[in-house]
């Protein structure tokens, strides 16, 4: 019925490996462990940090961990360019925002590099990562992506703009829009949906009447993928595709990544109204960070002693982050007039 | 007749009238089994049923317009906006549909949708959950904006807006939900659209001012009384169209202007109220007509530092009452 | 690839003619006809006054007339509600919009009942004929329609809502968005197309990256059905079976007439510098009303004699329009105050 | 040195702009082999290829969402709206998305796209191909707001609106386009962003106005010599932010002062620069502050008695300048 369809990964040499397979090396696929270990580490404090009122809002990334690193990783760092959204806390760290800033933003500091603490925590951004801006109102980054898109077509280069957002923003006009401008132009971006199953309290039915998103892809005559979004590797191999295609000029991809949110949407929310706990508790076993870890250790990359070497790493990190944020000054109350403006020209 | 909170406002009125008339509905994310996320319509859902508590999916562009169809047909849709903020996508068929759909048929139709925005800051709400929308659209002729901001104004007006034959965009200040409380009786009142109110009655000075402004002017008020200074608080209430005659007539009486809101300055609804004022009460005038709003930034900070400093609130009142009472 | 697919009439019985076939009385087939030539000689004077500057504007609905008297004749009257759009001159003629009416609109007189001369001309609009206002932007009344199914749903009644609109048109978030909600929540509403190959000088590859707008709908969860919309008969059915569809409770359809705008997109437009004369002269040669006219003939409804008639009394309504227009008075000035706002409630 | 029309003026700017900065590209509906529905880019897409002359999906909201996108990006996109009345989509990226970048990200994105849309009345488009939208967005800090309404205006500031690193909307009053010609050379000057301009110098009142008022009201001024009054016109040119500083020194000299805008009353640019005069200029004001504004009805309609009744004109303008006069 669509174009859409699961990846699977061909095992060209069913004795090796998957990530060999791939192409990625032991090491890059440690690191990327890594990195969902010390997202998830830096997410469940800023959960406590909220629980024991040190900050006021926490919306968090557990779940999307596994998608978020295998993004970083198929991206071509300080090449292509990443519009995320406010889930993307393992996302944008990989690709090199720090902890302390992540908690900077937490306690809205002084110094917090993305925004000046003028938006709320989870507002991703570093032009020097490439990594644009993310603001509130959902949806609005994806036509945004297919402009940036368009200015690297125009420029000639190999270049890939990448886009995240949930299936719940699908339902709005600029999804739609920033596809049909992608697909008619044949642009070098790739549409990354997290489906985390739920906008809010919104399952998935209540926002399309579709099963899946990657559904709706051939309405804009580009191919729609599903995928584990729970599994690092095939997430990596699903959105490497993705990548290769754009930069080989074929033009764009709407991937699906199927996951859960494990956790409520926000430290606002209350998910007990409208979600069962057996639910929850029943996609806990698909936890992309102990999948990964499984995989780790079984292809023999990670044994105890390291994994204790990494979590004694990740607290000390997050340690270091939390109390630099906590003990940094709060802006200057006027710096709230700063920036409104370029300098103009001078003639 | 026991207080209530201005939320406990909007949930009781909200419940009432959907008992009282099978028209209305009401639709918006998350207002189902979740209650809002403000928790307006909890147990709306539970009493009214999944064909009258509808979780939209997410778009506000069409959340709006499926309001406005269902108000051509006869219904009488409420539609909650999560955020003020995020009724952004929806400014076309707000502006461009439901508030000319009377002038552009001559009468013949009408689109009588009910939206709800909770706004307004000072909540650590950021850019994007902190902003105040009513300028914007009160530049809209036929389109009613109205900002209730006390439990007894809310109760009436909302039953008023309820029979109102026009779009109306109700907007309801996140930081008094549970702030403010009083007393709302019981019966089925109705305040009209349209009439300000005094809401402190003074010699010295006018100060015009609605949701969380019109609480930390009517402090700032209460703080000037021990210096002898003498306030008259106006409640517009109804903030398109204005209510010109009791403002005026406040002005008149007392010579000096002082118009408060977060928005920012340039163009917030200070502007038209300024203008009305130097236009119509010229001769009455002892003194500049001022105004205390947000800076002209692009919206609130999310640092409680310039949080604060974006605020207007009771002292920076003060302070620019004693400026203009000196003048 | 995707639900849509072209409709073709069952020959249940090949010996009867498609009409026939399909219920409809030879009575109401040439009535069709008739509307379909009214407006045409309606929509040919408008261009006549324009050129003449009789007139500042004209937006003219040549081409389109097959598709909209179907609409009409599909549609139960005083029952079923249309938001129509600007091309919509046959189709809100034949649901009883007079031409009287039109003709004021066009010279912008006072007694235009649809919008009392403020608005452009053909902006239809008639409350008592469920005949909703169209405004000039684009695509709004899609969402609309499906809020006016929505409250159709929740009344329990057998009613159905028709919108429609431009392929052009479909680029806009307002389609994506009414589409969504009316297939998540399997609205009675008939979403019609007229599919006329180019939005002002914009082909519809620029438009959409796909063959044709029905390949949308499955990305709504509804069946996308394309047909002649040059055949008026093939229309009707297309469109009966949408409405029939919707009246069962079995949901939305996206129908696509596929047509040509067979004359400028208005007065201000001269199509010449983006489309070639041979183009429009194939095209001229499925004009829907010399196919309507040659089915008539052939199936025995219309002889020569019968067709002088219709030209005769189509040329006096038009003539008669056009003088009563002409002679009407300009609106009072001061009616420009006038309807702003509904009488507010007494207490 | 001859003289040229408003339209001329665009199309020859921003042809020569193309040239210059191969950064620049534009993109919108029809503009490419069509020229534009007003044919602004005639020519352009024979010029400078489709790569640089794109024809978009009809679509604006994405239209200045990919704008956003390419000057992130680092190109400089200039994005045409067909008609200003179809912006209304656009309402979200524009506002929590263009004009925010750069405060959101304290200063390290910023979005420099230009945005040209033809609005104004007064040629027969009704409610909808008629509007005025400059209030609805000098509102919005982080967005610059222009309306320059002679040759030698528009291509001036044209140029440098393609220099400025934050987003510009950029106003073209469509009346105009044929109909006002003056002279503007063809060497590489600009006029820089908020500074007003003294269209003509006088001693009695003040008139601030702008597009194809600024035309009508020193027509009136012309007028009024006849009867010794002398009417001093400022031309803001840049919207948002004013020029504050001359239109205040001009009422201080004159001390009256009247704002003329076909945009309706309530909430339009008028209000603002009422608002400033009535608290920076008070103690020199000698009558109140007046505008002369299109009415508060949803928008301007189609018949032409009742258009013309709508539109503020000389005539208008002159009858009011007497009253301010007489006071
Ligand atoms: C335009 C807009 N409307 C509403 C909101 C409030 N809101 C924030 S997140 C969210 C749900 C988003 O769901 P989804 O797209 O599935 O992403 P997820 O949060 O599940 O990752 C909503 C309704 C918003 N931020 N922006
Ligand atoms: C929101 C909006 N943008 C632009 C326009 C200007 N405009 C009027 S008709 C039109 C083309 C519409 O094309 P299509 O939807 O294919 O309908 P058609 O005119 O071909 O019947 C455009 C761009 C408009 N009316 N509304
Ligand atoms: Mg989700
Ligand atoms: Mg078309």
């Amino acid at each position: 019925m669509t174009l859409s369809s699961p990846t699977k990964l061909e095992l060209t040499a069913p004795t090796l490996a998957p990530h060999v397979q791939l192409g990625l090396h032991d090491d890059l696929v440690l690191e990327m462990y890594w990195h969902m270990l010390l997202a998830r580490r830096l997410d469940e404090r800023m959960w406590i940090l909220h629980r024991q009122h040190q900050v006021a809002f926490h919306i968090s990334g557990i779940g999307h961990e596994a998608t978020q690193v295998a993004a970083a990783y198929a991206l071509k760092r300080g090449h292509d360019f990443i519009f995320p959204y406010y889930r993307d806390l393992c996302l944008t760290l990989a690709l090199g925002l720090t902890p302390r800033a992540m908690m900077l933003a937490m306690y809205g500091k002084q110094g917090e590099p993305m925004s000046g603490a003028r938006q709320m925590p989870a507002h991703y951004s570093a032009r020097h990562l490439n990594i644009v801006s993310v603001s509130s109102p959902v949806a609005t980054q994806i036509p945004q992506a297919a402009g940036m898109a368009l200015a690297m077509k125009y420029q000639n280069t190999d270049q890939v703009v990448m886009t995240c957002f949930g299936e719940g923003s699908t339902a709005e006009g600029d999804f739609h829009e920033g596809l049909n401008w992608a697909g008619i132009f044949k642009l070098p971006v790739i549409f990354l949906c997290q489906n985390n199953q739920y906008a809010i309290s919104s399952p998935t039915d209540r926002e399309m009447a579709v099963q899946n998103v990657a559904d709706r892809a051939p309405a804009y005559g580009m191919p729609g993928v599903i995928f584990d979004g729970n599994d690092f590797i095939e997430s990596y191999h699903a959105i490497t595709q993705a990548i290769e295609r754009a930069r080989r000029g074929e033009g764009p991809t709407l991937l699906e990544a199927k996951m859960y949110r494990l956790v409520p949407h926000s430290s606002d929310d209350d998910d007990r109204t409208y979600r069962s706990r057996e639910e929850v508790e029943a996609w806990k076993q698909r936890d992309p960070l102990l999948l990964a870890r499984k995989y780790c250790v079984e292809n023999g990359l990670l044994d105890d002693a390291h994994q204790a070497e990494f979590e004694q790493r990740a607290r000390e990190i997050v340690d270091d982050a939390d109390e630099f944020a906590r003990n940094a000054p709060y802006p200057p109350p006027e710096e709230a007039l700063n920036g409104v403006w370029g300098e103009l020209p001078k003639i | 007749m026991s207080e209530i909170t201005n939320i406990e406002a909007i949930t009781r009125t909200l419940q009432q009238e959907m008992r009282r008339d099978p028209r209305i509905f009401i639709t918006g994310e998350d207002v189902g089994k979740r209650g809002g996320v403000f928790r307006v319509t909890k147990g709306m859902y539970e009493e009214f049923g999944e064909a009258r508590v509808i979780d939209s999916p997410l778009s506000e562009l069409s959340l709006v317009a499926v309001g406005i169809g269902a108000a051509l047909y006869g219904l009488r849709p409420i539609v909650e906006i999560q955020f003020a903020d995020f009724i952004a996508p929806a400014f076309n068929q707000i502006v461009q549909e439901a508030a000319r759909f009377r002038y552009r048929t001559n009468g013949d139709w009408h689109a009588p949708v009910l939206i709800r925005a909770p706004y307004g800051g000072g909540i650590g709400g950021g850019l994007y959950h902190s902003q105040s929308i009513e300028a914007t659209y009160s530049h809209i002729p036929g389109l009613y904006v109205v900002a209730p901001s006390t439990p007894y104004d809310i109760v009436g007006m909302l039953r008023y807006a309820l029979r109102v034959d026009d779009p109306v965009l109700f907007l309801e200040h996140k930081k008094t939900y549970r702030l403010i409380k009083g007393e709302a009786p019981d019966d089925d009142y109705m305040i009209p659209f349209c009439k300000a109110d005094i809401k402190r009655v003074g010699s010295d000075m006018t100060v015009i001012a609605y949701g969380l402004m019109l609480h930390e002017t009517l402090q700032a008020a209460q703080e000037l009384m021990h210096e002898d200074i003498n306030v008259e608080v106006i409640d517009p209430r109804t903030l398109n169209p204005l209510d010109r005659d009791t403002i005026l007539s406040s002005v008149k009486k007392t010579g000096k202007a002082l118009i408060v809101h977060e928005d920012n300055l340039t163009l917030g609804l200070g502007a038209e109220i300024a203008a009305l004022i130097a236009s119509e009460a010229f001769a009455d005038l002892d003194a500049p007509v001022m105004r205390v709003a947000g800076p002209d930034v692009p919206a609130m900070p999310y640092a409680r530092t310039m949080q604060d400093f974006f605020m207007p609130n009771a002292q920076k009142i003060a302070d620019a009452l004693r400026k203009l009472n000196a003048y």
